[in-house]
C-alpha cells in the first residue's frame, strides 16, 4: 500500500494568494494513498526541506509529491532531499502549482481545484513510480579530435596536458589548417605562423598525442566512452620511420608546376611534397593524382634520390581501429568561391582573388614573398578593392547569415596592403561593419581614420575589365547612393565561410546534427554550444558556425574542458530517464516482437538488436535492447510499439496513464 | 495437373520446400487453405477466384514454422504483405518461395529483390470503386459518420478474428492484452469496441497492405477494410509512402521528412 | 504544348520588325504560333504607376484569355510585357485571395495552368537549332538583355540575373562569337526614351561604347524598348559622345533569321534606323 | 419440461404480430431475427414485421439473452481501505422473450444451465434465464453446415422450446405449447390461438439424415487426446480468433473484468478457450501453447467432457461457427473425421 | 451553455511547451484554468492511446504542443509525432469524431504569451463546442 506525502509550498505569497493551500492539503489528505500531508511557508528553505525529510522517516512515506513550483526549478532540490532521508530521488515528484496555476490564474475557487487536481495528477503517478538507480557507464579514456587547425590543435593539447591519451587525425599532410594560410591576424597584427608553429610542433612531440596526419574517418561505432573509431591512414608512398624531411626528393621531383593547395593555387608545388616548410609531420606524400609515375609508370626520380630509400610506390592505405571515449569534431569550414556573384568576375579575371589568396600575397611565406604583386602581371597593385559580404548575408543570391571573421580580416587586408604599398589606395565596399571583439572596433576605426583606408557604404554591382584596369561598379549609399565607378588594379572577395565539402556526409557517420548549411549542430545554442546532440561527441571551431581564432580556441578549450570532465571518472552515471526493452523469464523472454520500427524512429541510434539464445546456443528470437549510454530518453519509441515491449522510466506507461485517469475524475478513481 | 500442382510436386519431391501452402477446395464453394506435404497431395491444389485468404498470415504460426520451409501461393496482396514482413523482420530472405500463378506458368519468387520486381510489375493502387467508396464517406458529413461507425462497432464481439486473420497482426502480445494498464477495455462494450477499433487501425498505419483479410474475417461484417484504405491513402497523400513495396525498413510513421505538412498545427 | 503567342502594343508599332521576324522564324522552324484571343494591352509601366489593381487586372485578362482556349503556355517576345504578365502571374497564384478579386474585376478567371514563357526560352527549347543554321552568323556580337528579362529574379527564375548566359549560349548555337562585356543587364534608359532623352543618351551610349570597345560587331537585343533606345536614339547619343558610333542593334530573331538564310526584307531589317547592311550575311561578307 | 403433452394449436400471422405486439406494449424485451447489411441476427424488434423467417440461421445464437457479451455483477466503492459492494438488483432484469429461434438453439440452453449451475446456481445467469421465453420458429431449410440431427436434435424438435412454431404456408403456423412458460403465454392470449387441426408438421421441416452417431465420437475422442499430430493435422489452418466460441450458442467461458477505480464495477465479458492467453498462467507458463491444443479442447469439451460431467452434449449441431470461421474450420467435417477414426 | 466549464488535458513536452508555460506563469500572464498539464519528455513520447483515454474519462478537449519543427530537444521527436498525428486525425474524423477538439501546437520555451493565447483560444471554442457527449455516452457498460 502506497504511503504518500504532499507537501505543500505557499511560495511566500506567491501560491497562497491565489491558492487556499489550507484546502488544498486537506483535499490531498483525502486522496487515497495519502499518509501525509502538509502545507508550509517555503518548501525550498532548509526547514522546509527538513519537513520532508522528517516526515519520510517518522511516516515511513513510499513516495512524495511537492507541491511548489516547476519541477525545472526544484525537482533537483527535491529529489537531492529525498535521498538524503533514504528514500529513492525518483520517488520524488514536483506538482507546480505555481508557474502552471496560482501565477496563471485569478484567486478563487477554480484555481485552488486545479492546484488540487494536478496534486491528484502527480499523486497518482506518483504512486506509479519505480526506484531507479543511476546508469554506470565505463569511460574509455581515449579521446579522438578530428581536424588538425587551431582548434583540433588546441583541444588535442588542452585534453593531452590533462593527463589523457588524444589521437588527433588530419585529412591534409600537416597539421595546421587555415591558420597557417594567414599572415598577419587581427587585431594585433602578430604573425600567424609564429604563433602557430610552436604549437604544431608541441602536438608532434606531446607524449599523450598520437597523430595521424593525411588520415581520414571511416567509420564510427559505439556510444559515450565506448566509442569504437576506424581511421584511414592515406598512403604516403613513403615509409615514414625512414624518411628524414631532408626534401631532396622535392627538389628533384620533375613534376613541379602543380596549384599549391596551401597558397590557395597562386604557388605551385611538385608531386612530392610537404604543404609547407614548417609542416607536421615534416615528411612528403607523393600525389598520385599528378605524379608522373603513377600517370605513366616510369620516373621513381624521387626513389633514385632518396638518401634513405624511403621512398614506397606500393603502399597501400592502411586502417587503424582505435576505442575512444570522447570525439572532439574540429573539421573547420571553407571559403567558397562558387558562383554567388558571377559578375564579380572570380575565376574569369585573375586579379579578383579571395581573402585566403589575398593572406597568401601578403604571407611572407608565400608566393611573392610577401611582396604585394597581383597574380596576372606581379605588378604592384595601386588600387585594390576589398568587397566585403560576397555572398554572406544575401538569401537572394548568397547565404543568409553573417560569415563574421570577414569584416575584420578585410579591414586587416586594407591595413597589410597599406603597410606593403605606402601610396596604395584601398577601397573597402561593406554594407555593415561588424566588429564586435576586444579591440575590434578599435581595429577598424584605425584602418579606417589613421590607415588611410576607404570605407564605401554599399554594394557592388558588378566588376569588368577595362583597358586593363578593374572597373568595380557600386553605389555609395551614404552619399545618396551615388553610382561610382572605381579603377582597380586587384579586386579582393570576401566570400563566404562556408562548411567543410565533407561535413554532412562526416555528419551522418559520427550521427551528429547538422543545420542546413551543414554546419555541426550544438546541442543548445546558448546553454550547450560545446556539446552535440550525440552524447561523447563535442564541436570546437567553425565546423560549428564561423568563428575566429579567439572564438575557436576557446570553445577548443571548453571542448577540452568536457572532455576532461567526462574522463574524471571511472564510470560514466546518468539518469536513469531512458527507455527499456520488457525482459521476462522462459518461456516468453520478451514481449518484443523484434519488428524493429523503433529503430528508424530512435534518434539516437540506442536501439540494438540482441538475439536470445537457448542453452544450446539455438536461437530463440531476436528482441529489441535499448543501449543506455546513448539512449537520451526521449521515449519515440515508446509511443511507436505496438507491444507496449518498451517502456521510459521516468514516463512509464503506467504512470501517464494514472495521470491522465486521475487528472479527469475528481475524486473518483483513485485506486 | 497444372502448373501450379506440378510445381508444389517438385518442389515436394526434390525436398526443396517441406510444405505448400495453397489453396483446396473449401465448403460452401469457397478455398480454404491447404497445406500440402506430400507430393502426391499437390493436384488437391487449386487456384481462382475464390482463393482470397492472405495465406502470408501463417508464416507467423509457430504451428506451421515448425513443418520446415515452405513455399506459399501469393496474391498480389500476398507479395507486399511478404515484402511488408520482411521490412519489419520477420522473415529472412531466401527462407520461403513465394508461388505466383500467372499466365506464362508459375513464378517462384525466393529473393528481396525479384519480390520487389514482381510487385512493382503490378497494381497496387487502390481501385476507382475502393476509393470511390471513400470519398462517399468524406462527404457523409461528420454526424453521419460517427453514427455509421457507433452502429457498426457495437456489433463488434471482441472476437479478434480481424486480428488473427490478418499476417501483420503478428504481435505475440497485442496492446488489448496489456493490463497494467489496461489500455483497451476487455469488455465489448462501445467505448472498448471503439478504442480497440482505432488501436487495430492506427496499428496497421503504414504498413496494412490491403489484403482485406480482417473484413472477410469479421463474423459480424464490419467493414474493417474502410479503416484501412483510409490510412492507406493518406499515408500516401500526405507521406508519398505506400507499405510492402520494399522489404527494406521504411515504415512511413517512424520515419519524417522535415517538410511534412503541418497546416492543422498551431 | 500549346503555346500561344501574345505580341502586345510594340510588336504592332515600333517594332513591328520583331514581330515579323519572330514569325518568319516560326514558320521556318514549322511552329505556329496563335494569337491570344481579344488580347489587351499589358499596362506597361503606366499601369503599376498608377493603379497596382489595374497593374495586376489588364495582364490577368490576357492570361485569363489564353487560358480559356487552352493555350498550356504564352509566348510575350516583349521584355516589358513580359515583366509584366509574369509578375501578375506570381502574384496571383501567391495569394488565393487576390486571385479570386482581380478574377472577380476583369470578369474571368485565371487559373493558373497557363505559363508565361520569353523569347529566350522559347528559342532555347528549339532542339538542335544549331541544323537550322544555313549560314553561321560568324561577328562578334554583345548579347544585350537589359533589365526585365531576368529580374525580379526571385519571380522570373530565368537565368543567372546579373550574368545570364542563354542568348549567348544561342548566339553560339548560331556560329556568332559573343564577347565578354560588363553591360548585358545594365539600363538603356528605358522609359526615359521620351521624357529625359539626356539620360537615355547616356545609358544607351555607355552600352554601346562599351560594346564596340570590345570589338563587337553587332548588339543583339530581345527588347523593344531596348532596340528603340540603342537605334532609333542613337543621333543623340552620338551627339552626346561626339563621335558616330555605327554598330547596328538587331533583334535576336533577326539573327537567327539570318542564320538561317531567311531573306533580310522578311525579317524586316530594313526597318531599323541604324542601317544593318547585309550584302551577304555569310561568313565572307564582314558587312552587315 | 420432458415428458410433458405438448398443447398443439394454431396460429396465424395477424395474430402473432398482435402477439408480439402485446409482449411489447407488457414491457417485454422481445429478440429476434433480423436482417441488417445481409447478415440475420438477434436484435431488439418492436413488431413481427422487422422479423426475419425465410434465413436458415442467425450469425449469432440467442445466448446473449440470458449471458450477454458484458455484464456487470456488482459494483463497488472503496472509501479509507474499507470496499462496499452493490449487488444488482435483479428484479430489475428484462423479461424476454426470444422469438425465431431455432430448435438447435432452443435445446442449446440445457447445456448453458449445465454449465452455469453445475457447482451451484448462478444467480444472475438463473435470474435471467427465468425471465426468458422461447418462441422457436421450426426449420424448413437446412443447409450444409447443419446437423442437428447428428447430435440429438431436428428440425422440428420440441425440446427446450417453450412454444414451437412451424410455419405451414399461406400465414398459418402450427403452435406447439410445450411447456408451463408456454401455456402461460398461451393463456394471456388465447383468444389468438386456434385449434391446430391436422397439420402435417412433418412435411414442412427440412430434411437432414443424420451423419454420425454422437456416442462414437465420445468414445474416439477418449482415444484421440494423446494424439498430438491428429490435432495439428486438423487445426492447421485455425488462426485462433475466437469467432466460432462467441457464435457458439453453447460455449460459457467468460472473464472477469474489474472497470473504474475506487468506484467502479466487475464485469462478466465472454472468453474463449481458442485464445493463447485463454490459460496463460501469470508465471508465464501455459498449459496450452499450441493452437493444436485450444483447437482439441473446444472439440473435446463439448464432446466428451460435457457428456462426461453435466451429462449433456456441448454441440447443438446448429454450424454457427463453421459459418463464421474465416479460416473455413467445418466442425462437422471435423467430428465426422474423428468418429472414422476410431480405432 | 454559458455555465460550461470545459475539462482540457494539455499533453506537452518537457523541454518547449512546458518551459513555455512556465514562462507564462513567471510573466504572470493570465488564462482559463480550465486547462490542466501533464508532462511528457517529448511530442514523440505521447501515445495517440492517451488521448482516446482523455476523452474517454471526460475530456472536452484536447492540447497537443512540443517544440517548433528543427527545435526538439532530442532532434526528431516532434516530426515523429507530427507524422502520428497526421494519421491519428484523419482517422478520427474518418470515424466521425471532431478533431477540432484536439488542438496540435508548436510553443516554445520562450513563447510564454504564445501559450497563454493557446489555451484561451482552445478554452474558448471548446466551450462553444460544448461538452463532448457524443464521446463521452460510450462510457460505462454498452450492454446491460
Amino acid at each position: 500500500m502506497a504511503r504518500i506525502g504532499v507537501f505543500i509550498c505557499h511560495c511566500g505569497e506567491n501560491i497562497s494568494a491565489t491558492v487556499d493551500v489550507k484546502k488544498v492539503a486537506a483535499a490531498a489528505a483525502r486522496i487515497p494513498g495519502v499518509a501525509h500531508s502538509v502545507e508550509y511557508k517555503y518548501m525550498c528553505s532548509d526547514p522546509g526541506q527538513q519537513l520532508v525529510k522528517n516526515a519520510i522517516r517518522e511516516k515511513n512515506l513510499t513516495g512524495v509529491v511537492v507541491a511548489a513550483c516547476s519541477p525545472r526549478m526544484h525537482e533537483p532540490t527535491f529529489r537531492r532531499a529525498c535521498a538524503e532521508a533514504g528514500l529513492n530521488p525518483f520517488l520524488c515528484e514536483m506538482a507546480n502549482i505555481r508557474e502552471h496555476c496560482s501565477w496563471v490564474h485569478e484567486k478563487g475557487d477554480a484555481t485552488t481545484e486545479k492546484a488540487v487536481d494536478i496534486v491528484r495528477t502527480l499523486v497518482a503517478k506518483v504512486k506509479k513510480n519505480k526506484a531507479l538507480q543511476p546508469i554506470q557507464v565505463p569511460v574509455t579514456k581515449v579521446a579522438l579530435v578530428i581536424g588538425g587547425g587551431i582548434a583540433g590543435i588546441q583541444s588535442s593539447l588542452d585534453i593531452a596536458n590533462a593527463g589523457h591519451r588524444v589521437i588527433l587525425v588530419e585529412r591534409e599532410p600537416s597539421i595546421g589548417g587555415h591558420m597557417s594560410q594567414l599572415s598577419e591576424t587581427f587585431p594585433t597584427l602578430d604573425c600567424s605562423q609564429c604563433i602557430l608553429t610552436p604549437r604544431m610542433v608541441e602536438v608532434a612531440q606531446h607524449p599523450n598525442i598520437t597523430l595521424y596526419s593525411y588520415a581520414e574517418l571511416e567509420s564510427l561505432d559505439g556510444f559515450i566512452g565506448n566509442f569504437k573509431a576506424r581511421i584511414r591512414k592515406k598512403a604516403r608512398s613513403l615509409d615514414e620511420t625512414l624518411c628524414t624531411g631532408c626534401g631532396l626528393c622535392m627538389q628533384k621531383c620533375p613534376t613541379r608546376r602543380i596549384p599549391s593547395e596551401f597558397d590557395a593555387g597562386l604557388g605551385l608545388r611538385p608531386a612530392i611534397y610537404v604543404p609547407f616548410p614548417q609542416a607536421v609531420p615534416n615528411k612528403p606524400v607523393i600525389d598520385r593524382e599528378h605524379c608522373t609515375y603513377y600517370r605513366t609508370g616510369k620516373c621513381r626520380l624521387c626513389e633514385k634520390i632518396c638518401p634513405t630509400q624511403a621512398i614506397r610506390f606500393d603502399q597501400p592505405d592502411e586502417i587503424v581501429e582505435v576505442d575512444v571515449g570522447a570525439i572532439v569534431l574540429a573539421t573547420g569550414f571553407d571559403i567558397k568561391h562558387s558562383d554567388f556573384f558571377p559578375e564579380y568576375g572570380y575565376g574569369r579575371y585573375p586579379d579578383v582573388i579571395d581573402g585566403l589568396q589575398f593572406e597568401r600575397l601578403a604571407s611572407a611565406s608565400g608566393p611573392t614573398l610577401g611582396e604585394m604583386r597581383r597574380p596576372s602581371d606581379g605588378k604592384v597593385p595601386e588600387t585594390v578593392v576589398f568587397i566585403a559580404c560576397a555572398g554572406s548575408r544575401d538569401p537572394a543570391k548568397g547565404i543568409e547569415y553573417c560569415s563574421k571573421i570577414c569584416c575584420m580580416y578585410t579591414a586587416k587586408h586594407a591595413m597589410l596592403y597599406r603597410h606593403k604599398v605606402h601610396g596604395g589606395k584601398p577601397y573597402v565596399f561593406y554594407m555593415d561593419v561588424r566588429a564586435g571583439g576586444k579591440m575590434y572596433e578599435e581595429f577598424v576605426r584605425r584602418a579606417m581614420e589613421e590607415e588611410g583606408v576607404q570605407y564605401v557604404r554599399g554594394r557592388v554591382s558588378r566588376v569588368f575589365e577595362r583597358n586593363g584596369k578593374l572597373v568595380v561598379k557600386g553605389a555609395d549609399t551614404l552619399l545618396g547612393a551615388r553610382p561610382i565607378e572605381i579603377e582597380a588594379d586587384l579586386v579582393v572577395l570576401a566570400t563566404a565561410a562556408v562548411a567543410q565539402p565533407g561535413a554532412e556526409e562526416l555528419a551522418q557517420k559520427l550521427h551528429v546534427s547538422y543545420d542546413t548549411h551543414q554546419f555541426f549542430a550544438e546541442a543548445h545554442p546558448k546553454l550547450r554550444p560545446v556539446e552535440t546532440n550525440t552524447a561523447g561527441i563535442f564541436l570546437a571551431g567553425a565546423c560549428q558556425a564561423p568563428k575566429d581564432i579567439p572564438e575557436s580556441v576557446a570553445q577548443a578549450s571548453g571542448a577540452a574542458a568536457k572532455v576532461a570532465a567526462l574522463f574524471s571518472q571511472a564510470e560514466l552515471v546518468r539518469d536513469p530517464l531512458i527507455a527499456v526493452v520488457d525482459r521476462q523469464a522462459p518461456p516468453v523472454y520478451s514481449s518484443c516482437v523484434g519488428c524493429f520500427l523503433c529503430q528508424s524512429a530512435c534518434p539516437y541510434q540506442a536501439i540494438e538488436k540482441e538475439e536470445i539464445r537457448g542453452r544450446d546456443g539455438q536461437l530463440i528470437k531476436t528482441v529489441a535492447k535499448v543501449n543506455p549510454g546513448l539512449c537520451q530518453g526521449c521515449g519515440t519509441c515508446v509511443a511507436f510499439c505496438r507491444t507496449k515491449s518498451i517502456d521510459i522510466q521516468g514516463f512509464s506507461h503506467e504512470q501517464v496513464h494514472a495521470e491522465v485517469l486521475a487528472l479527469l475524475n475528481r475524486g473518483e478513481r483513485d485506486a | 495437373m497444372n502448373a501450379l500442382q506440378e510445381k508444389a510436386r517438385e518442389l515436394l519431391a526434390t525436398k526443396t520446400v517441406r510444405v505448400v501452402i495453397g489453396y483446396g477446395p473449401g465448403s460452401g464453394g469457397q478455398a480454404r487453405a491447404l497445406f500440402v506435404r506430400e507430393a502426391a497431395q499437390a493436384r488437391e491444389l487449386i487456384f481462382d477466384e475464390t482463393c482470397l485468404q492472405n495465406l502470408a498470415v501463417y508464416l507467423m504460426k509457430p504451428d506451421v514454422r515448425q513443418l520446415g520451409k515452405a513455399a506459399l501461393v501469393a496474391r498480389p496482396a500476398t507479395l507486399r504483405t511478404l515484402l511488408q514482413l520482411a521490412a519489419e523482420n520477420q522473415l529472412e530472405e531466401n527462407s520461403l518461395l513465394a508461388l505466383v500463378p500467372g499466365a506464362d506458368g508459375v513464378l517462384s519468387l525466393s529473393t528481396f529483390s525479384a519480390l520487389e520486381a514482381q510487385v512493382a510489375s503490378q497494381d497496387n493502387e487502390l481501385s476507382v470503386a475502393e476509393k470511390s467508396e471513400l470519398e462517399k464517406f468524406a462527404a457523409m458529413g461528420l454526424d453521419a459518420r460517427r453514427e455509421f461507425w457507433q452502429e457498426q462497432f457495437s456489433r463488434c464481439l471482441k472476437c479478434y478474428a480481424c486480428r488473427a486473420a490478418c499476417p501483420l497482426c503478428y504481435c505475440t502480445r497485442c496492446t488489448v492484452e496489456c493490463n497494467q494498464p489496461q489500455w483497451i477495455p476487455v469488455p465489448a462494450h462501445d467505448l472498448g469496441n471503439l478504442e480497440w477499433n482505432v488501436m487495430r487501425a492506427m496499428h496497421l498505419a503504414g504498413r496494412c497492405t490491403n489484403c482485406g483479410d480482417c473484413s472477410r474475417a469479421c463474423p459480424v461484417g464490419i467493414p474493417l477494410y474502410l479503416l484501412n484504405q483510409k490510412l492507406i491513402l493518406d499515408v500516401s497523400a500526405n507521406f508519398n509512402s505506400r507499405s510492402g513495396m520494399t522489404a527494406k525498413a521504411d515504415h512511413s510513421l517512424s520515419t519524417f521528412k522535415p517538410d511534412d505538412p503541418e497546416d492543422f498545427i498551431k | 504544348m500549346k503555346t500561344g503567342f501574345y505580341p502586345g502594343c510594340s510588336m504592332k508599332g515600333s517594332a513591328r520588325e520583331y514581330s515579323e521576324s519572330l514569325l518568319a522564324v516560326a514558320g521556318a522552324l514549322g511552329r505556329t504560333l496563335p494569337e491570344v484571343p481579344d488580347w489587351n494591352c499589358c499596362g506597361a509601366t503606366a499601369a503599376h504607376n498608377l493603379d497596382p489593381d489595374l497593374a495586376l487586372a489588364l495582364p490577368a485578362r490576357i492570361l485569363a484569355a489564353a487560358e480559356n482556349v487552352g493555350m498550356e503556355e504564352v509566348l510575350v517576345p516583349c521584355a516589358a510585357c513580359y515583366s509584366r504578365l509574369k509578375v501578375t502571374r506570381h502574384e496571383l497564384l501567391e495569394d488565393e485571395q487576390l486571385r479570386q478579386r482581380i478574377s472577380g474585376l476583369v470578369e474571368a478567371d485565371y487559373r493558373g495552368s497557363t505559363e508565361v514563357l520569353n523569347i529566350l526560352e522559347w528559342l532555347s527549347r528549339v532542339p538542335e537549332l544549331e541544323k537550322h543554321v544555313k549560314k553561321p552568323f560568324q561577328r562578334k556580337v554583345a548579347c544585350y538583355y537589359g533589365c526585365l528579362l531576368v529580374r525580379p529574379a526571385g519571380i522570373v527564375k530565368f537565368d543567372r540575373p546579373e550574368d545570364p548566359q542563354t542568348m549567348d549560349l544561342l548566339m553560339r548555337k548560331l556560329g556568332a562569337e559573343p564577347i565578354d562585356w560588363a553591360f548585358k543587364t545594365e539600363c538603356c534608359g528605358a522609359g526615359f526614351s521620351v521624357s529625359r532623352t539626356d539620360l537615355v543618351a547616356k545609358l544607351s551610349g555607355h552600352i554601346l561604347e562599351d560594346a564596340v570597345s570590345r570589338g563587337a560587331e553587332a548588339m543583339i537585343v530581345a527588347c523593344p524598348m531596348c532596340h528603340l533606345n540603342l537605334d532609333m536614339r542613337r543621333p543623340n547619343i552620338e551627339k552626346r559622345a561626339g563621335k558616330k558610333i555605327s554598330i547596328p542593334v538587331i533583334y535576336i530573331t533577326q539573327a537567327l533569321g539570318l542564320a538561317m538564310g531567311l531573306p533580310a526584307k522578311k525579317l524586316g531589317l530594313h526597318r531599323h534606323k541604324v542601317a544593318v547592311k547585309i550584302s551577304a550575311a555569310n561568313a565572307a561578307a564582314k558587312d552587315i | 419440461m420432458k415428458g410433458m403433452e405438448t398443447d398443439k394449436r394454431s396460429i396465424q400471422r395477424e395474430a402473432l404480430a398482435e402477439l408480439m405486439a402485446q409482449w411489447c406494449s407488457e414491457g417485454k424485451r422481445v429478440l429476434a431475427p433480423k436482417r441488417s447489411g445481409g447478415k440475420v441476427d438477434f436484435d431488439r424488434v418492436t413488431s413481427l414485421s422487422e422479423v426475419s423467417f425465410d434465413h436458415v440461421q442467425t450469425v449469432q445464437s440467442p445466448k446473449s439473452a440470458v449471458f450477454p457479451r458484458v455484464e456487470e455483477l456488482f459494483s463497488f466503492r472503496s472509501t479509507d481501505g474499507r470496499v462496499e459492494i452493490r449487488e444488482r438488483n435483479l428484479d430489475t432484469l428484462p423479461e424476454t422473450v426470444v422469438f425465431g429461434l431455432r430448435p438447435c438453439d432452443a435445446a442449446a440452453f440445457a447445456a448453458l444451465e449445465a454449465i452455469f449451475n453445475w457447482d451451484g446456481p448462478d444467480r444472475l445467469f438463473s435470474a435471467r434465464r427465468a425471465r426468458t421465453t422461447l418462441v422457436t420458429v421450426a426449420c424448413s431449410r437446412a443447409d450444409e453446415f447443419c446437423f442437428c440431427t447428428s447430435v440429438g436434435g431436428g428440425p422440428g424438435a420440441v425440446t427446450g422450446s417453450d412454444i414451437l412454431l412451424t410455419d405451414l404456408g399461406q400465414g398459418g403456423f402450427l403452435a406447439e405449447i410445450a411447456s408451463a412458460k408456454g401455456r402461460e403465454l398461451l393463456s394471456a392470449a388465447g383468444s389468438l390461438f386456434g385449434p391446430a387441426g391436422d397439420a402435417d408438421k412433418e412435411s414442412r421441416l427440412a430434411k437432414l439424415p443424420a451423419v454420425f452417431p454422437p456416442d462414437a465420437v465420445a468414445a474416439a475422442l477418449a482415444g484421440l487426446f494423446a494424439e498430438p499430430a491428429f490435432w495439428e493435422e486438423q487445426s492447421r489452418r485455425c488462426v485462433g480468433c475466437g469467432a466460432c466460441a462467441y457464435v457458439c450458442p453453447t460455449c460459457a467461458c467468460f472473464d472477469i473484468q474489474d472497470e473504474g477505480g475506487a468506484t467502479g464495477k466487475r464485469l462478466r465479458c465472454w472468453d474463449s478457450c481458442g485464445f493463447g492467453l485463454f490459460t496463460l498462467h501469470t508465471s508465464g507458463h501455459n498449459p496450452r501453447p499450441l493452437q493444436s491444443q485450444r483447437w482439441r479442447q473446444r472439440l473435446m469439451h463439448k464432446f466428451s467432457y460435457m457428456p462426461e460431467r453435466q451429462g449433456v452434449l456441448g454441440c447443438v449441431g446448429c454450424g454457427r461457427c463453421a459459418r463464421a470461421c474465416p479460416v473455413d474450420m467445418n466442425i462437422l467435417e471435423h467430428i465426422r473425421a474423428i468418429a472414422e477414426a476410431r480405432p | 451553455m454559458p455555465d460550461f466549464q470545459p475539462k482540457i488535458v494539455a499533453f506537452v513536452c518537457n523541454w518547449c511547451t512546458y518551459a513555455g508555460a512556465d514562462l507564462t506563469g513567471t510573466s504572470r500572464m493570465k488564462y482559463s484554468p480550465q486547462v490542466s498539464i501533464i508532462r511528457f519528455p517529448c511530442t514523440g513520447r505521447i501515445d495517440f492511446m492517451l488521448l482516446l483515454k482523455a476523452f474517454a474519462s471526460g475530456a472536452d478537449g484536447i492540447i497537443v504542443s512540443g517544440c517548433h519543427p528543427n527545435d526538439c530537444h532530442y532532434s526528431s521527436g516532434n516530426f515523429h509525432a507530427r507524422r502520428r498525428w497526421i494519421i491519428f486525425r484523419g482517422l478520427l474524423d474518418f470515424l466521425g469524431i471532431d478533431v477540432s477538439r484536439v488542438q496540435f501546437s508548436w510553443v516554445s520555451a520562450a513563447e510564454g504569451a504564445k501559450w497563454a493565447q493557446l489555451v484561451n483560444e482552445t478554452s474558448e471554442r471548446i466551450r462553444e463546442l460544448g461538452p463532448f457527449t457524443g464521446y463521452q455516452r460510450l462510457r460505462g457498460l454498452g450492454v446491460g
